[in-house]
């Protein structure tokens, strides 16, 4: 027996305060706050109940493709076709219920056709080796092309027998709560118990953090990396579809660029581009963090020509605030 | 009392086009005393557009003028701002569907009939190529509609890949005509559904029609813009395009402030066509001051 | 006794390599079988082969009776067949509990991970081990050598029947092989077959039934261990006798060539001080987490130590960082090649001219003449074998990888030389190749600090022996005093009284 | 000393197709000169030396782009602000001329702020420890957002005093041959000069390969990585400045989402994206491939709606050949 590895003598038990610097997010978190403080001080349409619902709607749709997207870079991945998926579902499914298509199966061909790019994406990254850049790329401009195809350049606002009923998915509300936040909400917290409690969520972990490993452990890394590029292309598509329900019409042109807003509240969020690290708490976070601070520039009138510097300086600094955390942390 | 605050959508920020609506708007809300809130997507969105409004309606304004990027995405936060009292009017593009109260602006089938008819005078027969913006702009697919309407039949024929978009995108449109009249160097006309390569890039765009420059003086090769930017109408009066349409933004920024400033005090509003300008070689330097 | 594996003219070419050569022999079932061949012989990719990993280019294996034909890892483990790699494979987001039995996840309801069982069926097999980490600890913040106790873990509880082991000793302290070498009896008594690959005669011979030796690919010839003896092995692995190492006691000398005065880190070592004489060889010995790696990386610089004071040649050096050190001379070979030594996606000549590059550089560009000249030195030398310079080191077998390193190293000649486990990994006939060059070295009046869990090379080499425990030097023995038990005590417990029984 | 090891006499000896095949960039090199015999045979106009200057000249700006860029993805990172500095340098460089300024300060002082970016970009990577997403993307905004600041939406086609000098710069030809081009050809001469043949060059690839063994080796880490940051905006600022020359008139969206485009352009050429590998050849290559692609579907009269499709597509086919090499080379 070897005392030296069995007790960790040398161990210092942690503050509380060191503690409480040790969980990820609180970085980000405390920067969220902080923000949220001095925009309700500030501003007092801030705090009413007409702003939180439009911010909340606002970030649930860019929230719910950074489900997606978190559970590609946890793998060591990226998706660059997110904007585009999203754009092409919501156009399909629009033009299929404007062809006379009942809610249901308009939809269920609009997932099916995101499904088909993730999968095509997913493929191509184990099966050719490619690096994740080059398929979802290409998959960036076949998926925006396929919407311009479908709408040749024309609005779809028409949206069948049922749009009534279909308008309420993006635009309804339950007891005042808009729906893409519920949507939103709901979906979080599946992903969060999937990749915290569930054996598959686990080894989305351990491929992201050692894909060699995972390998020669005898995980099907192959199937497990397809299926996280198929949710990804299928949370875009959901997104494409409730917002296409909240516009109440798409053109081929929707969400165009989105993927940055994604992976940037993916890793505002503390998501580790190299795979392996992060929480959906944290894209969670990440995710309202851009979309406040996007209404609070607006409110607070700032120039819209200066807008873009706020933007940036505002995340280097909330992330800033992360690694101040975890140098504090570590020591 | 506090005064009055206007706020003035432009489909996007980086547009020029939109710069000269800001002018005109500014200025006239410094005459008439309110205060404006001018501010909009970076690039053109619809969806950010319509978070904007929502957040600008939120805030609460006197008065609501936009430039619909996608004329029925805005209907309900029209209808939202309607309900909280907020006169609505849309410029520049419209949004007929919606609960908006008027339209400032050109009318785009007409202005787009405008340039077909310029382009008809100068060349009676031949074969042509479009460049657009994005395949998806609806105000640049109206001009290009009523452009077609005059210019058609079987005297004219569209080249194959046409309309061209360069996703509002200078350079890009410049390689676009390049490549056109490489693939084509006997093409007849061109029509741009708006100013990029002119305003954009004006030498690179000599450069890029390069020896049909003498054709476009000799009218053998015709060349009809949108816009009459400076920079378009230096290009015109040195021969090397042949017409320019010219919306009105300056006007329209004016025309929006009156228009909202009317509403507010309980007015009623109607819509106001802008209306376009034809510039040709023979009245370049009326505008050119 | 029967044959639980039989290999059956198995051969596999790497671009460049023929690794293995119709390679065939029997494993008998219930035996404890040593593989052995110098740096680059094919053990590992024999092993890699039989565990699924790899797929031979024509040969048969038979298990258990049965012909298999492995498509991945996982029909391996499905048989039975399970692997500790030679090289570390562990995700080190993930906890202990977690690395143990990842593919194997104890499930509560549905897809649920059961972490109470998860947790518990952990503790259970680490204290099997006798080792008490906490089973939610994150593997990223374990040493390489608890790493490797990790490793074993997750191959015992596959409940193998054919268990490979492919260096599992060359990052354990001696303390920690004990461990390992218990385990391994146990399984022993349980009718488990192993298969055990290692460059550490002692252990071999303690611990085998069956020795097959390897040489160039091809299988040279399968003893019962109790038939042979070490020079045997050893003239069949390389194919000649070798001459054995042996240091003469140096030129005693005064001059103090290196010294490191109260170097102390909150937290990991504290008021270390030593010094090297002229021509001298002094180890560095102790247990894991000794902190004896973390001293050797203050003293350059990565991370500086927060008080102390490092002289090279009686010159006090501020170091702040690594290149600090080495514009002092100073040259440390690091513990764990993979992630801090080597470049494993460059080619072997980039590796070993990397640190010496303004030697081969007029002005800002390199000289590939001088390069080519340097490396072509080193390979030759420290007998790398590698089909050609331009080959990723990461290719290359374990031990010639640990010799890349080496020789990265001594191509900057430096004027102070710290190594930490020098010779992890390496066969015999290459081992006394560095040994040779470090007596040169110290001959020549480098003086050489030694890191090294590997007491009989501690003894062979050393003119001194400092022994550390929990960041403070215990003690210190001349080559004369020195035995393995004064050592072994002083890293345990702090003192040399050895008690007599 | 053993002979039999050190001379690799387990050699097994390359066929010369093998060896062809182990030259890293003959996948795209076949993929390019498959493109270029098809439009050559297909459409004549395609080898017209006019068509061919502008193809030059064309791809030369985003080349330039790319050259910068691959350093800093050689070492591990990327910077996503390229376009923005491309679009903020014009501006800048193109405000300043029109206020009177003289050419050579006018460049020097757009240089400079470009360069400023690039130093704030390394200094967030090395001294705050963000991932390079971060404070590049944050660039971008900030970026984007000083150009639109200067023009306030307006062009600028007024470069003063020395505007026939400067048109020459980006419009004029040497001996026919576009300028933007030779200034391509002579950069990348360069960068492939100190990439293979200098101790900094071979320190960017070691610190892509391995930061921890580069660092532990002595190199100086953080300055190399501030370098290439501070490289690629100078990179992009001189496309900038290039550009605004060659279209004689800048707006604030110029290069708006070129990043994509240069990224593009790398990773085709087989740069890894994880850092320590790739070559300069590999990237022309890349950078002529997009492009060339670009002018082939124009010229083909590809369906514009239609176009993402074949872009897309090809991308994927091209760098699967690049695949294809590998793994036979590999066995
Ligand atoms: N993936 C690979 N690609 C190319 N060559 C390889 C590869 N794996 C191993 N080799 C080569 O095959 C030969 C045998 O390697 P192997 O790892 O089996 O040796 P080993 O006997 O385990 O050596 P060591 O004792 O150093 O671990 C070596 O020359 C090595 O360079
Ligand atoms: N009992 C322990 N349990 C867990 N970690 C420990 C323990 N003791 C030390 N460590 C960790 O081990 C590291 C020090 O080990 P270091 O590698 O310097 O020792 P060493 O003597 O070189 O051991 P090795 O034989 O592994 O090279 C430190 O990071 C320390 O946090
Ligand atoms: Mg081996
Ligand atoms: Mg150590």
């Amino acid at each position: 027996m070897n005392p030296e590895i069995a007790s960790p003598d040398r161990k210092v038990g942690p503050s509380t305060w060191s503690r409480i610097l040790a969980i990820r997010e609180v970085g980000s978190l405390a920067a969220l706050v902080i923000m949220l403080l001095v925009l309700t001080v500030t501003i007092p349409q801030f705090g009413q109940w007409g702003n939180l619902v439009n911010i909340t709607r606002n970030f649930s749709f860019v929230g719910i493709v950074a489900l997606g997207m978190t559970l590609v870079i946890l793998t060591g991945g990226i998706d660059l076709s997110v904007g585009s998926i999203w754009g092409m579902t919501a156009v399909l499914t629009a033009s299929l219920m404007s062809q006379g298509w009942l809610i249901a199966p308009a939809i269920l061909v609009g997932l099916l056709a995101a499904a088909a790019v993730g999968l095509f994406n997913g493929l191509c990254v184990t099966r050719l080796h490619m690096s994740p850049f080059v398929p979802t790329l290409a998959s960036l401009s076949i998926a925006r092309s396929l919407a311009l195809i479908i709408t040749h350049g024309r609005p779809i606002s028409n949206f069948g027998p049922q749009k009534q009923a279909f308008y309420w998915i993006g635009g309804g509300d339950i007891g005042g709560v808009p729906n893409p936040f519920i949507l939103f909400v709901v979906m979080a917290i599946i992903f969060w118990i999937v990749l915290s409690r569930t054996v598959w969520g686990r080894r989305v972990y351990a491929v992201g953090g050692n894909e060699k490993a995972a390998r020669l452990t005898g995980l099907n890394v192959r199937r497990l990396k397809v299926s996280v590029y198929i949710i990804s292309a299928l949370c875009a598509g959901i997104a494409g579809i409730v917002q296409a329900s909240y516009l109440s019409s798409v053109t081929a042109s929707l969400a165009t660029g989105q993927e940055l807003s994604v992976i940037a509240a993916t890793v505002i969020g503390g998501v580790n581009l190299s795979g392996g690290e992060g929480t959906i708490f944290g894209v969670v976070i990440g995710t309202i963090m851009l979309e406040v601070l996007r209404n609070g520039l607006l409110l607070f009138g700032i120039d819209p020509y200066w807008q873009g510097v706020f933007v940036g300086a505002i995340i280097v600094i909330a992330v800033s605030l992360d690694r101040f955390r975890k140098s504090v942390g570590r020591d | 009392d506090k005064p009055k605050t206007f706020a003035l959508v432009p489909k996007s920020i980086s547009v020029p086009f939109y710069a000269d609506v800001e002018k005109g708007c500014k200025e006239e809300a410094k005459k008439l005393g309110v205060q404006i809130l001018y501010t909009g997507p970076n690039t053109a969105d619809e969806a950010e557009q319509v978070e904007i409004l929502k957040d600008i309606v939120a805030r609460g304004v006197n008065g609501l003028a936009i430039a619909p990027m996608n004329a029925d995405s805005v209907i309900g936060v029209i209808a939202e701002a309607r309900k909280k009292n907020i006169p609505v009017i849309t410029f520049d593009s419209d949004s007929p569907n919606s609960q908006r109260i008027c339209y400032v602006g050109t009318d785009n089938l007409q202005a787009g009939r405008e340039a077909g008819k310029a382009f008809k005078k100068l060349l009676p027969k031949g074969k042509y190529a479009i460049l657009t913006g994005g395949l998806a702009a609806a105000n640049l697919n109206e001009r290009i509609k009523g452009f077609k309407e005059i210019v058609n039949g079987s005297d004219y024929t569209e080249i194959s890949g046409s309309p061209f978009p360069c996703e509002d995108d200078a350079v890009r449109g410049v390689q676009i005509v390049q490549d056109v009249l490489t693939r084509y160097p006997n093409l007849d006309g061109f029509f741009f559904s708006g100013g990029w390569p002119l305003f954009g890039a004006p030498e690179a765009y000599v450069k890029a029609i390069g020896k049909r420059a003498a054709d476009i003086k000799a009218n053998k090769f015709v060349v009809v813009s949108f816009d009459t930017l400076p920079e378009e109408l230096k290009l015109l009066k040195d021969g090397n395009c042949s017409a320019l349409i010219g919306q009105r933004p300056y006007a329209m920024g004016v025309k929006s402030m009156d228009v909202l400033n009317d509403l507010s005090n309980g007015k009623p509003g109607e819509n106001v066509n802008t209306g376009v300008d034809v510039v040709e070689a023979s009245n370049v330097d009326q505008f050119l001051k | 006794m029967p044959a639980i594996l039989k290999i059956r003219g198995i051969t596999k070419t790497y671009p460049g390599v023929r690794a293995l050569q119709d390679v065939s022999f029997d494993v008998e079932r219930g035996s404890i079988h040593a593989i052995m061949g110098e740096n680059g012989a094919g053990k590992s990719t024999l092993m890699q082969i039989i565990a699924g990993a790899q797929r031979p280019d024509s040969g048969t294996l038979e298990f258990d009776g049965r012909e298999v034909r492995f498509a991945s890892p996982a029909e391996a483990q499905a048989v039975g067949i399970a692997i500790v790699y030679q090289e570390l494979n562990l995700s080190p987001n993930l906890s202990i509990a977690e690395n143990v039995f990842l593919g194997l996840e104890p499930r509560a309801a549905a897809a649920f991970v059961d972490r109470k069982t998860l947790r518990a069926k952990t503790s259970a097999i680490l204290n099997q081990l006798g080792i008490h980490f906490d089973p939610d600890t994150i593997v990223g913040h374990l040493t390489v050598a608890q790493q490797q106790l990790v490793e074993i873990c997750k191959s015992l509880v596959r409940n193998p029947r054919l268990l490979i082991f492919d260096e599992p000793t060359s990052s354990l302290s001696e303390a920690d092989s004990r461990i390992l070498f218990r385990v391994i009896a146990d399984l022993k008594a349980h009718g488990v077959t192993m298969l055990y690959i290692s460059h550490r005669f002692p252990e071999v011979f303690a611990n085998c039934d069956v020795v097959s030796v390897l040489r160039d690919g091809k299988h040279v010839r399968t003893k019962p261990m109790s038939s042979t003896s070490e020079a045997e092995v050893v003239s069949l692995m390389v194919g000649r006798e070798l001459l054995a190492f042996h240091r003469q006691d140096p030129a005693p000398s005064r001059e103090v060539m290196f010294e490191v005065r109260g170097l102390t880190k909150r937290r990991q070592y504290s008021d270390v001080s030593f010094k090297i004489h002229r021509g001298e060889i002094v180890a560095l010995a102790g247990l894991v987490g000794a902190g004896r790696s973390e001293m050797a990386l203050g003293v350059f610089g990565c991370p500086p130590p927060d008080s102390g004071e490092v002289r090279v040649q009686n010159q006090p050096v501020r170091i702040r960082r690594a290149q600090d050190a080495m514009r002092a001379g100073i040259a440390l070979a690091p513990e764990d090649r993979k992630t801090a030594g080597l470049v494993l996606g460059a080619s072997v000549g980039t590796n070993i001219s990397m640190a010496a590059l303004p030697r081969v550089a007029r002005g800002f560009f390199v000289n590939r003449t001088a390069e080519r000249t340097l490396i072509g030195h080193f390979v030759s030398r420290l007998s790398i074998r590698t089909p050609s310079y331009e080959q990723r080191a990461g290719l290359l077998s374990g031990g010639n990888q640990q010799k890349v390193m080496i020789a990265k190293w001594l191509a900057v000649q430096p004027k102070c030389l710290i190594v930490d486990e020098p010779t992890r990994g390496v066969d015999v006939g290459t081992k006394a190749e560095i040994y040779t060059l470090f007596d040169e070295l110290a001959r020549a009046g480098v003086p050489i600090l030694m890191i090294s869990s590997d007491l009989p090379e501690v003894l062979a080499l050393a003119d001194r022996i400092i022994v550390m425990r929990q960041g403070r030097i215990t003690g210190e023995l001349t080559r004369a005093e020195a035995t393995e038990e004064k050592i072994m005590h002083l890293a345990a417990l702090g003192t040399d009284n050895v008690p007599r029984e």
